[in-house]
């Protein structure tokens, strides 16, 4: 109680972030939407949902199941678009008061260039997520996700493109994850998201027909978090540019684990949905676990599991 | 936030709660709803959506029915336990300027209606309830309803009650020599709440529902609990769950 | 009640089984361990745990980790070897009332073969499932599970060496499942068993280390379910030899899920150990359920819930 | 299976539960355990395992420490309330043809000790009991051994009962004046098993030890147990609990 507080703050790739919890992406909206619900003084810092150049509808309805201990989704990417995002959000956007990140998705190399050159020049932004991984859209990135020379041509158009800071969101549904975040890293990214969701289904038993109109949907929640916690630790094992780990995190007990295995910071995602307060909360714990350890900063922290 | 169970009320496959929740109390308007994170043994992941079906000075009560695990812990509870909840959540039904409202529900629908038909009355507003069901247990709230001083006029579809019938007929019957400047307002099992809708294309009066959808977040960020309405999805959680009968899509919801 | 009882029966790839509920490799040791707990009687059958040609002794402690709704397992294929289950786990297990199929695992095709060519003659076995895809191994098959060539090399050179009915499991840990499905229907495999555990870890938070000693683990139980459910999907969309289902399974709900996305059988596994008799109530369930569905056989299921 | 718990005591971090077992209660021998599927908010994945603590005809005694979320859970369930419990699983202890016994044990793990006292003083054994721990609040289960006719003699680190030192300390001079024929039987925290079975080979007396490791099933099947036995792996759950002091492997475990 007597000793100073420890230090919270992290610097992910150019992202500065007054603690290394974030609200992960698809699971916060644009932020305004839980401003009675989120204490954002609190947080490191939000990314919003995937933008992209057009207004998208998303899939069609049932877009989300309830599995034990986790969800899938099948939004499809809906969103208002990068020109709405630019002047109708992020006016709004910058009244919270942390890190404000943006998520970008596109089908084409193209139209994910179009859409981070809208947003290179907002002062609102703290950063830039790329999203190479939605697996529930017909060409939501998927392709450049999962194969390394693709990823690494988009990665490398896209830095040259952005005075952002530029992270790279990861999918989990690869062979060899180690490969690819290589190449995100080799071609220029500031740091890599890990992970995206699970490629998963449900079948509705009454009805006999998948319970997603998608078919699939991605799994998340703490049903994935062991995961999540390995493709962290083998990503830190394999770049040398911060990870930020994503995936069933929940309590502060999971944000150490994560940092122990490499991760420099976290994003909170579905736990919002049960309880809004969660990512707040894990911050406030890992103060609580830092002094309790005798740690005078997360950095301490960081790797510190990896054998 | 928590919230202390005060009272507690089980009778057939229903249960009525009453919570201690003064800040939910304060804020809540009718057709708004709460969501609770339920605990125990296969407790569901979500949280669970639940009208607020009345509220007093810092007592919000529900009414519950049971259907699957979830309700089915809610429902067991006693007073003394806690439940986790958020809200108010959600846009209400339009509390008219004047004129008089009907309101039709069925099954658990009638929840939101005893908290509207309440407050309506506050305002010293005529209010006529309609309320259908398969049979005499399914209607619900009626003596409730009735202290409020509406009218309640209900019918059972095996006539165990009030008019053989649907509730739709007697909503036509009331239609056809109704005062002007009333309003109409459904919450109930979707097959009803089309009914009505298109009832109140006809007759030409203005009509609210109360949709349902499953919902992964109720905090409007998911986008789960789409309905298309006005050609477009809106979330039920946040754009509804009252919305304007006329611009539910009730084909392609 | 008064309906006549539906048919339970399937055949898969040649292997009969009296219902589709099977235990699944490494979950019910040699079938003998659970005879107090198990009514073999009730069941389609069982699979051994991986045999290997040479006794192994399995990895350090710690070798399993308790997660949400699951947990990982680095066994590390600890068995007697090949010669011992046939001299003495065999004519034990011929007592067991229902259908045995040996798992084969190894680091070398010459190893896998050598064990199977051991067992090819054993009256007692109804078929073989051959493990390319053990997580916990440095060389336990897991090369020959993620690349089609290999592994399309490997079953077909076990194929020719063995009359019994060949099934050949599947890791999910791979970008394209469908793929490697392919590769071993394509060398002859009679069925494929989809899917292995997910790749995973925990950390202890307190000695911030990995909680097991072999680092990373494989995650099984419910948690995995929906990632199964995607694979069986997957795969019984990309080959026309029956899929066994496993995963998550834990109830007849379970069960029906897994049929109508196409599995003609299902495995039992991380359910035995919170409940014993979880594939006996399963297979128990399932007749229920076709009886309330009015359908006389479980092949109007199979398959049924695929758009 | 279900068992219905009929009685319940608390008191400090602990708790007693008694529970309605008729088929467990019959096969059980000392030193065995069951594994408890708990439920609740936040209930563990796997099973908890228990040692059995005492028997009558149709009932079965637990010992409970509350350590964790599912010994918590565990040890706030009311009589009336069922458990799913397994059992009796594992090997227990070996009870001698002849002779007398001494019983090592600390925290817990007097909880099989209990059971084997009250087996052994059936068949009219000597039975001294050693319980050692921090302080008098970790003495358990101390009335209830000496009731079975057994010698108790405590040593507590604090000195707040019995001698002041350690229960290897007791263990050392009982063992310097005992008589031929005696053997030995330990349960508790690992150093002080490691510590007993050190001894007993010092002081040439059989001995053996309750061993304890997470386990995934508790039936022998899943491998996850193991200790290092005779220079090879062996599963606690069903090769063990109990193993020849001698044989494990303590620096290697
Ligand atoms: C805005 C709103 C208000 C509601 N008000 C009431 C009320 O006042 N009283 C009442 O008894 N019920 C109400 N419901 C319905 C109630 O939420 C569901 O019955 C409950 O969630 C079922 O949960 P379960 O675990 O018991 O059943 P489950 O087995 O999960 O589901 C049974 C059925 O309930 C529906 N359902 C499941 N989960 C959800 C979810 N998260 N959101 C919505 N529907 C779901 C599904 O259609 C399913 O077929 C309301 C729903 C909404 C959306
Ligand atoms: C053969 C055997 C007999 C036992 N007898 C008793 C007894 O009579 N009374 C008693 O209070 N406790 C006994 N235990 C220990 C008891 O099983 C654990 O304290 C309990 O499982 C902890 O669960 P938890 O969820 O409360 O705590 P957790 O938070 O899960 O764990 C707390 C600690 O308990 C241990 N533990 C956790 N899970 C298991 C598991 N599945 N098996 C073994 N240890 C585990 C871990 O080392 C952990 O550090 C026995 C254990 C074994 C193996
Ligand atoms: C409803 C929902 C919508 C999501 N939308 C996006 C998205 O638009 N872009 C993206 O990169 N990730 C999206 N995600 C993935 C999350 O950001 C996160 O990577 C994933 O859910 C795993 O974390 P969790 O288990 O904490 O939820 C979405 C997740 C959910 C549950
Ligand atoms: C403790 C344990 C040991 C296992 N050992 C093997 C094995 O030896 N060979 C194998 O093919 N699969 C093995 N598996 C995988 C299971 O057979 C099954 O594919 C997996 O656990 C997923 O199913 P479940 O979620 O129902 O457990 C093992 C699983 C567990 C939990
Ligand atoms: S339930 Fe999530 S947006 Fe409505
Ligand atoms: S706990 Fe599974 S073998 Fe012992």
């Amino acid at each position: 109680m007597s000793r100073s507080r420890p230090d919270l703050n992290v610097n992910i790739g150019g992202v500065k972030l007054r603690n290394p919890v974030l609200l992960a992406s698809g699971t916060c909206g644009y932020g305004t939407e839980l401003l009675e619900q989120v204490r954002f003084q609190s947080i490191g810092g939000l990314v919003s949902k995937s933008i992209t150049l057009l207004p998208r509808k998303g899939n069609p309805m049932p877009r989300v199941a309830e599995c034990t201990s986790g969800m899938l989704n099948a939004i499809g990417l809906e969103n208002v678009g990068v020109r709405t995002f630019c002047d109708a959000k992020l006016p709004e956007m910058r009244k919270l008061p942390c890190a404000l990140v943006a998520n970008v998705a596109g089908s084409t190399p193209e139209e994910y260039i179009e859409v981070v050159e809208e947003l290179d020049d907002r002062p609102e932004l703290a950063g830039l997520e790329l999203n190479l991984s939605c697996p529930n859209v017909q060409s939501g990135g998927m392709e450049f996700g999962r194969e390394p020379g693709l990823l690494g041509n988009l990665v490398a158009a896209i830095r040259s493109r952005t005075r952002l800071p530029l992270w790279v969101k990861l999918t989990p549904n690869v062979t060899d994850i180690g490969t690819l975040a290589r190449a995100a890293e080799d071609a220029g990214a500031d740091a890599l998201t890990v992970m995206n969701t699970l490629l998963g289904m449900r079948m509705d038993i009454r009805q006999r027909r998948p319970m997603l109109a998608n078919l699939t949907g991605g799994l998340s929640g703490p049903a994935i978090k062991p995961v999540a916690l390995r493709m962290v630790y083998q990503v830190a094992g394999a770049v040398s540019i911060p990870v930020i780990g994503v995936g069933g995190i929940e309590t502060t007990e999971d944000v150490v684990e994560f940092l122990l295995a490499g991760a420099s910071a976290v994003q909170i995602g579905t736990a919002t949905f049960r309880n809004p307060g969660a990512a707040e909360q894990a911050a406030q714990g890992l103060a609580a676990y830092l002094r309790q350890s005798g740690m005078t900063g997360i950095n301490e922290l960081i790797g510190a599991g990896r054998k | 936030m928590q919230a202390g169970i005060i009272k507690t009320r089980r009778f057939g496959p229903y249960a009525r709660l009453v919570l201690k929740a003064p800040k939910i109390a304060r804020h809540a308007r009718p057709g708004q709803f709460v969501e609770i994170l339920i605990s125990g043994k296969a407790a569901p992941f979500w949280r669970r959506p639940f009208s607020i079906c009345r509220v007093e000075k810092t007592t919000l009560e529900l009414l519950i029915k049971v259907v699957g695990p979830g309700s089915g812990l809610l429902a067991g509870m006693r007073s003394g336990e806690c439940v986790d909840i958020i809200g108010p959540l959600g846009r209400g039904f339009t509390l008219p300027g004047r004129g008089g409202m009907f309101l039709v529900g069925g099954g658990f629908g009638v929840a939101p209606l005893l908290f509207l038909a309440e407050r309506l009355r506050a305002r010293g507003r005529q209010v006529e309830v309609l309320i259908g069901g398969r049979s005499r247990e399914d209607l619900l709230l009626r003596s409730a309803i009735k202290l409020t001083g509406a009218t309640v006029v209900c019918a059972t579809e095996d006539g165990s009650c009030g008019k053989q019938g649907k509730v739709t007929d007697l909503l036509i019957e009331r239609l056809q020599d109704r005062e002007s400047g009333w309003t109409l307002a459904a919450s109930g099992p979707y097959p009803m709440m089309a009914a009505v809708a298109h009832i109140a294309a006809q007759y030409k009066i203005y009509a609210e529902v109360c949709m349902e959808k499953v919902m992964a977040c109720g905090l409007g960020i998911c986008q789960g609990c789409m309905v298309k309405v006005a050609g477009q999805y809106q979330r039920v959680c946040k754009d509804g769950p009252v919305f304007p009968a006329q611009a539910v899509d009730w084909n392609n919801e």
